[in-house]
């Protein structure tokens, strides 16, 4: 498969009248992982709702270029914020939702849906209806369903928040091996996830926001935590949170 | 003995009815050929038995088709419905239309065209079963999470699958609601297909015993009815709740 | 002469209610093979609206309906196509009841009074006219509609009198509660007399069974005649018929109904249809005059 | 102009049904006393408004009465059968029983206990409705989500509080759909009242009008109940929709 | 208000036969924080619901004790893993909801609710339905709703996890502030939420799982997270996640 970049211009959003951004214009370059990070409220998961094409209740409107110039729907996968998981399918039957909802899931895909299961470490749970698991059970398998997908494009909103500190290592493992190649926007409010696992990281701020780049860490994704370079860009981060208008790195693409 | 468990309370609240009647009766004095007494209906009733289940059969045959015909069309009509949008525009007055008019008035216009056998009962039974599953079923089909919608999109569910393996899935619990309620009230749709235009069933025993004013005879056919009624309502709740292992409503919430 | 018929005519027939002993002449030529042997197969079906019957045999639907006079004439005002083709009952049925223990003595007792009825149609007419002729003003009284349940109206106090009972039947039933009742007869209160239950046809296609209608008749007039000679044994084939009609009530209606049955069923008395004709038209309850024979025929004329 | 907008379509629907109706009518050749072509029920509409408004006015208020009673005891059952368990065990079958009996075997001993005035044709049209509220709302209060009533307890709400600030609001979807459901069943039960004993009303005027075969005019009183009918639901929507504000429920889903 | 301090012993729990924990026995001492932590479905949330004594569908049993001896409902507040808002509240009466579910809600509660909104940031949101917010947004009005309650006894899980880092710290203080004095037992992923705010941390870990005491820094709560010995002990902390077993500290209550 090969990689697929994509491009948002002048991307504005206002609820009953107030623009939470307007005018945002950047490039997802193929392949690469890009880290969203911004205030709570600052609109990360409508910019998302918005790539993925999905409904919006108020103004909103965006120009979207993909690299192949053909249309991203049907070719990116979507993790809310939300696990979303439907009751009425046992876990594994969550993760084969969408071959379920195109055509019907192959024996194939039920093995892969299996194995995917065993990676986010519910190999014991695949048979349970999702009532009976714990929040973070519940996000591992929305996760498991996300890369099942095995989309070229992928927009997850914090998809490690419900899980513990080890297991989101685990997790940010297998997700940038199995991700590779992808075009992955992830919404984070951990700026270490955000250091080890992105190409690029983004900080959605200001108001009307704005979207101004951070530095990275050397060295390709995922880091290692404990190396030198990420715990210093990390306090970093931490201050460009904090004060986010201050041209500390230059302004946003 | 599940079975026993699952009517044990229906049985209570029907022993504390006939009870209830008992003591009507007797206080209120109310004659006989208005209300008669449960021991009268009683012995009316193991004096015709023959009689009652020859046309207690008729009547169960017309209602058990009436449930599924109209258990069938309502969901087709809801799913339809949530799936074609211009329909809805146009079909959903007709269906209230259809649900405003009473049945009487339009027995006549069935009976000449179906003639006054069994379909044209089973007709009246579908009818009355119709617009309590389509209305309901219709309502819990639009009212589900924006979220899994949103899923469905973004995995590129088509609108019938997603109405298929989202929507319906997620309406089950009103569908469950919907069809209990229409079940209980098949047998009346049977009784007022009898009433209009039959020879047979318990509908025309009913009025027939009535107009010679044999009323014990009368409640011992109504006697049946209401258990037919009752045990429909609680084989489709037992059926729904089948159909959703996952879903636990709190029968008993403390 | 049927039993020559080498084939059979088969013919739906539909009451106008509920088989009950009004009905005997019909019952006891099927159950005895009369019809049979008058080369007919009749299907005998009841309603239970009485306003049905004349609406299937307008449509095709059924070949012969039991109706009522005063109806025939609204029916035939409306423009449907029937027309009386013979009499099961000659009089009128229709009586106002009263209980015996009440203080009606009279039908101008009841001024200020309550009376239920069952609607049917002309219910009003009758009444009004049987108050004014004896000098009560039909504003005076209120009707109710008390629909199926007339007797039980009565003999409970809901009202003081009900209008429309039938005089074979509601009066035993009254009995069978141990209430007697008290009856004021129609035709003795001004209203002219007429033919209670008739036979009705479909007058565009009379012509094509005019001789089964014929033969049919001929089966009821004999079916009567038995009955009158042999009221007991009449009695046990009617209850052979349907055993849930075997019911005190039902028995003391069938004696009380003999007297009432056409002798001759099939013959037609012009008169009755012109006089009751006339009364409606003067009373408003049609809009026109049609002649006789757009109403009622004898089947057997030539 | 926002209620024409909500009427519309039901307007086109109802206009729909017309034509469909009068294609009918030419193409199948029903008669007119069995089928009145709709232009012909429009002429005895016009010829008959006195008689048909006055007669209009006294259902109306039999509907309106019966819908009201039968919402708020509907209303109240279910509220009792979720607050009160003892109550359910027998309540609920008693209930059921009471949603088989046909109204038509009960209606004599009604019109004895009640006469022939109004308030028995209100029982009638209250005992209509009452059971599909009653056994919606009950549906709906029973499936509260785990965790709101895990609120709840952790908050210290009583039995009551609990019911009414939690249950009722989270059941609110289904009670609409229930009443939603009912209202357009509330002219029936008035109608059935009238015609078991009544000399006014709608219903009486059909019956008559049915006995003179006056079928043009039975038809129009007809379309008056079935406007009846169809504006009731519209309007317990619009209510429905206005106690949730905060309910979308996706009429317009793409 | 004088504090309460409670303890479990004795607590077990099974789902569908298999023991989730069995005999666990530890005290809270009054006023005091403690911060649990534990891999995903180890059974903390069940945990929180088995102190708070709510409905848990399989086999379970605890025995609690207070320290004035008089039993512990109506006297604490849950913070759910789920925001369990309302939907048909807006953000306001749901932060009332407590006084409503009680009695009526008075014009100083009002005011408090206000200002508690105020603290958490949502000040220009209180007049909004609950489905018009951000993720962040929600779990700060849940917060906020527990804050109201003001019980002697805070259970939250995973109060913090949706909102950014800076949001966070200032929710760190603000509950700190609140809270003083309050048994407090916070459910947490982040270990270093954990170090900062925690008198004691307590993992829970193992099959069947135990609780076991980690070392926490000196000083009190709220710490300040450029503290030495938080960087220090943080990722000793990791470390214990890691591999639960070993006896690094002695073992648990
Ligand atoms: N339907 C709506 N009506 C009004 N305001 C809305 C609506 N939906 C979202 N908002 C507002 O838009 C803003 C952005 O919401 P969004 O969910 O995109 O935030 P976010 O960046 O994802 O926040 P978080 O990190 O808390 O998830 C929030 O302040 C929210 O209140
Ligand atoms: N009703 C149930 N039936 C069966 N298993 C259940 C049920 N409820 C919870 N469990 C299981 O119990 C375990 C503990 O759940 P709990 O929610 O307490 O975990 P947790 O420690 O809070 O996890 P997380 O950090 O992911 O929220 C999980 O493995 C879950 O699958
Ligand atoms: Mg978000
Ligand atoms: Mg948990």
């Amino acid at each position: 498969m090969t990689s697929l970049g994509f491009s948002l211009s002048q991307a504005r959003l206002a609820f009953s009248g107030q623009w939470l951004f307007d005018g945002l214009t950047v490039d997802f370059a193929p392949g690469s992982w890009t880290g969203l990070l911004g205030r709570s409220g600052s609109g990360k998961s409508s910019l998302l709702r918005m790539i993925a094409g999905l409904p919006i209740p108020d103004t909103h409107d965006v120009t979207l270029t993909t690299s192949d110039e053909r249309p991203l729907s049907g070719r990116l996968a979507w993790m809310a914020q939300q696990d979303q998981l439907l009751p009425w399918r046992k876990v594994i039957d969550n993760v084969l939702l969408g071959p379920a909802l195109r055509d019907r899931p192959s024996a194939a895909q039920y093995q892969r849906a299996l194995d995917l299961l065993g990676d986010v470490g519910l190999s014991d749970k695949t048979q349970q209806w999702p009532k009976t698991l714990s929040g973070g059970e519940r996000q591992r398998v929305a996760l498991a369903r996300t890369l099942f997908e095995d989309a070229p494009v992928i927009l997850m909103d914090e998809p490690f928040s419900a899980v513990d500190a080890i297991t989101r290592l685990e997790l940010h493992e297998l997700a940038a091996r199995l991700l590779a190649g992808r075009t992955v926007l992830l919404v984070t409010h951990d700026p270490l996830e955000a250091l080890r696992l992105s190409d690029r990281i983004l900080i959605l701020s200001g108001q009307p926001a704005s979207l101004s780049d951070v530095d990275v860490p050397d060295g390709h994704p995922p880091r290692a935590l404990d190396a030198p370079d990420v715990q210093r860009m990390q306090s970093h981060l931490v201050r460009r949170l904090h004060t986010p208008h201050g041209p500390i790195d230059g302004s946003g693409a | 003995m599940s079975m026993l468990k699952r009517f044990w309370p229906a049985l209570l609240g029907i022993i504390t009815l006939l009870g209830l009647w008992q003591i009507l009766v007797v206080v209120s004095g109310v004659p006989d050929y208005i209300l008669p007494a449960p021991l009268t209906v009683a012995q009316a009733f193991a004096a015709h038995q023959p009689l009652l289940w020859h046309h207690a059969g008729i009547t169960v045959i017309e209602i058990v088709a009436g449930l599924l015909i109209g258990f069938i069309s309502g969901l087709g009509t809801a799913l339809a419905l949530a799936r074609f949008h211009g329909l809805r525009r146009t079909l959903l007055p007709i269906l209230l239309i259809s649900q405003a008019v009473p049945l009487f008035a339009l027995a006549p216009i069935l009976m000449l065209w179906l003639g006054y056998g069994m379909t044209a009962k089973i007709v009246m039974a579908t009818l009355i079963i119709y617009f309590p599953v389509a209305s309901t079923c219709y309502d819990g089909l639009r009212q589900t999470p924006q979220g899994w919608l949103d899923l469905a999109q973004t995995l590129g569910a088509d609108r019938r699958r997603r109405l298929l393996r989202i929507q319906l899935p997620a309406a089950l619990p009103a569908l469950a609601s919907g069809m209990r309620m229409a079940a209980s009230a098949a047998p009346i749709g049977a009784v007022i297909g009898e009433w209009v235009g039959s020879s047979q069933g318990l509908g025309y025993l009913m009025l027939n015993a009535n107009a010679r004013m044999q009323v014990d005879l009368m409640f011992a056919a109504l006697l049946i009815l209401v258990t037919f009624g009752v045990a429909l309502y609680f084989t489709t709740d037992a059926l729904m709740r089948r159909l959703m292992p996952w879903h636990d409503d709190r029968i008993s919430t403390r | 002469e049927g039993d020559s018929a080498s084939e059979t005519t088969s013919l739906k027939v539909m009451l106008d209610w509920y088989t009950n002993p009004s009905h005997a002449p019909l019952v006891i030529a099927q159950q005895r093979g009369i019809f049979e042997r008058y080369g007919l197969d009749v299907e005998l079906i009841s309603p239970a609206d009485p306003s049905v019957p004349p609406k299937l045999v307008a449509a095709g639907k059924v070949d012969l309906a039991l109706s009522y006079q005063p109806q025939l004439h609204l029916q035939v005002d409306q423009g449907l196509p029937l027309v009386r083709v013979g009499t099961l009952i000659a009089t009128p049925l229709n009586v106002t009841l009263v209980r015996a223990d009440s203080d009606i003595e009279s039908m101008k007792d009841l001024a200020g009074k309550s009376i239920g009825y069952s609607v049917g149609g002309v219910e009003k007419v009758l009444l009004n006219t049987m108050l004014e002729h004896n000098g009560v003003d039909p504003a005076s009284v209120e009707m109710v509609n008390v629909n199926f349940a007339l007797t039980p109206a009565l003999i409970s106090g809901k009202v003081d009198a009900i209008t429309g009972a039938f005089r074979n039947f509601e009066l035993a039933q009254m009995a069978q509660e141990g209430v007697k009742g008290r009856a004021f007869y129609i035709e003795e209160e001004g209203v002219p007399t007429y033919d209670e239950l008739i036979f009705i046809a479909n007058r565009d296609t009379l012509d094509t069974h005019r001789d089964a209608y014929a033969r049919f008749m001929a089966a009821i007039e004999d079916a009567t005649a038995w009955i009158i000679n042999h009221p007991d044994e009449g009695w046990k084939a009617f209850t052979a018929y349907d055993p849930a009609l075997d019911t005190p009530v039902n028995k003391k209606a069938w004696y009380n109904s003999i007297p009432r049955f056409a002798l001759r069923p099939a013959a037609l008395d012009v008169r009755r249809y012109k006089a009751f004709e006339a009364f409606l038209l003067e009373r408003g309850q049609i809009k026109a005059k049609s002649p006789v024979s757009r109403l009622a025929v004898d089947v057997n004329r030539l």
